[in-house]
């Protein structure tokens, strides 16, 4: 099934895209086999994802940490620690 | 009241508004966070800053923060408004405004606010310098710490 | 800066003019007391307040709150309004606001300069309700005790 | 020598003025021994000064405990606990 994929701030630079529409198979069963799947398609996921566990997740627009599973999200979105405020 | 913008915000006008004809509002406590040029002590002055954020998922995380500050304190109206785009030194970023009975639970809800917007709110600054160098600003660990110790916060003294 | 006035105050200019061209404040909080009707739970509303105080000892008091706050925090500029005389629920008696570089010091700054207020600035307040009854508001216990947590306060969480 | 003395609040209302110049006696040391003389100067101090322990004190614009020497002072104020802000 496609899930829509979302990057922000420095993964969306790294990967050089904003969003796109993704269906990884049936064995990335959570955000963090999600992100290894993701390196895997590229040099500019590679270098997006080389540390992965500065990365944070959102399924659905609600964070969520590397060992969600994702079989029900819509959308799931990459981004570094937050800076707002 | 939650609002995500690129214009700046008129911190009197927010305040009057959120009072309004109220008579049950004894403390109002505001908090404007404002671009620094010297955010960094020994690099270059900062002369741009744009704010990136999460359409979507900014208006439920503020929501939902807005929803717990309401829950452990007895606010009469609150008011968090933040910017996005391009800004320079001196611009407004964010304002949070609590409305409360009591001056205690006014500042505990502001600041809280303040702590967990900066952890959980998606929104993201990205710096230019007056080199022209560009960088992501880095989260800081003072602001999970800062946001974690509400998880386990005692009362303090309560007054009006 | 401290003023001690009859007239309203605008809190958005004021906080404006703290601000002015500065480029190194980062965090602006501050806290407006307002008149409530309902000031007291099972007696009558309050049509008015009389704000009476001690000139001379007023300012100095004020000074010396706001040395202290500026000693203790590296607080960029503060500001404290009070009103006298006559108000009627809804007005605004006093206005504090700091600005600082970090939001920690900002807040815990307003926070203590109003605790201090409360407890030593030589303001009285006499109450009208609407029965026509006069009472002179009496002090309380928990300001007494939220000033004097600052007396041995650990420090927080530091953030910006 | 004369001694300014000031009240607010109910103190101001209760003994009926803001404001006296007085001369108490040498054996008046303290703010505690002033209220007290105050005390005998007619009804209307009794009355102001009946719970002294509830009368804060100020001598030249500065408060003050009650066991405070008021040798040196110029302006004494008396008035109830502050509740300003």
């Amino acid at each position: 099934m496609a899930i829509k994929i979302r990057y922000f701030a420095w993964v969306r630079e790294q990967t050089g895209r904003d969003e796109e529409e993704l269906s990884p198979p049936d064995e990335v069963a959570t955000v963090a086999d999600l992100m290894a799947w993701l390196k895997g398609r590229g040099p500019e996921y590679a270098a997006a994802f080389a540390k992965p566990e500065v990365i944070r997740a959102a399924i659905d627009q609600s964070h969520v940490k590397h060992d969600a599973p994702i079989a029900e999200a819509r959308e799931i979105a990459f981004f570094p620690p937050v800076t707002g405020g | 009241m939650i609002r995500i913008q690129k214009e700046d915000f008129d911190i009197g006008a927010e305040i009057a508004r959120l009072k309004g004809e109220r008579r049950d509002v004894g403390a109002i406590v505001s908090f404007t966070g404002v671009v620094r040029a010297d955010n960094h002590g020994d690099a270059a002055p900062i002369c741009a800053m744009t704010l990136e954020h999460y359409p979507g998922m900014t208006e439920a995380e503020l929501a939902r923060i807005e929803a717990e500050a309401r829950a452990r304190w007895p606010l009469v109206a609150s008011t968090i408004i933040h910017r996005v785009g391009r800004l320079a030194p001196g611009d407004n970023i964010v304002l949070v405004i609590t409305a409360a009975r009591h001056r205690r639970d006014a500042f505990e809800a502001a600041n809280f606010l303040m702590d967990y917007l900066k952890t959980s709110a998606p929104f993201w600054k990205k710096e230019r310098d007056t080199t022209g160098a560009e960088r992501w600003v880095e989260a800081r660990s003072s602001d999970d710490e800062a946001a974690n110790r509400w998880r386990c916060a005692a009362e303090g003294a309560r007054g009006d």
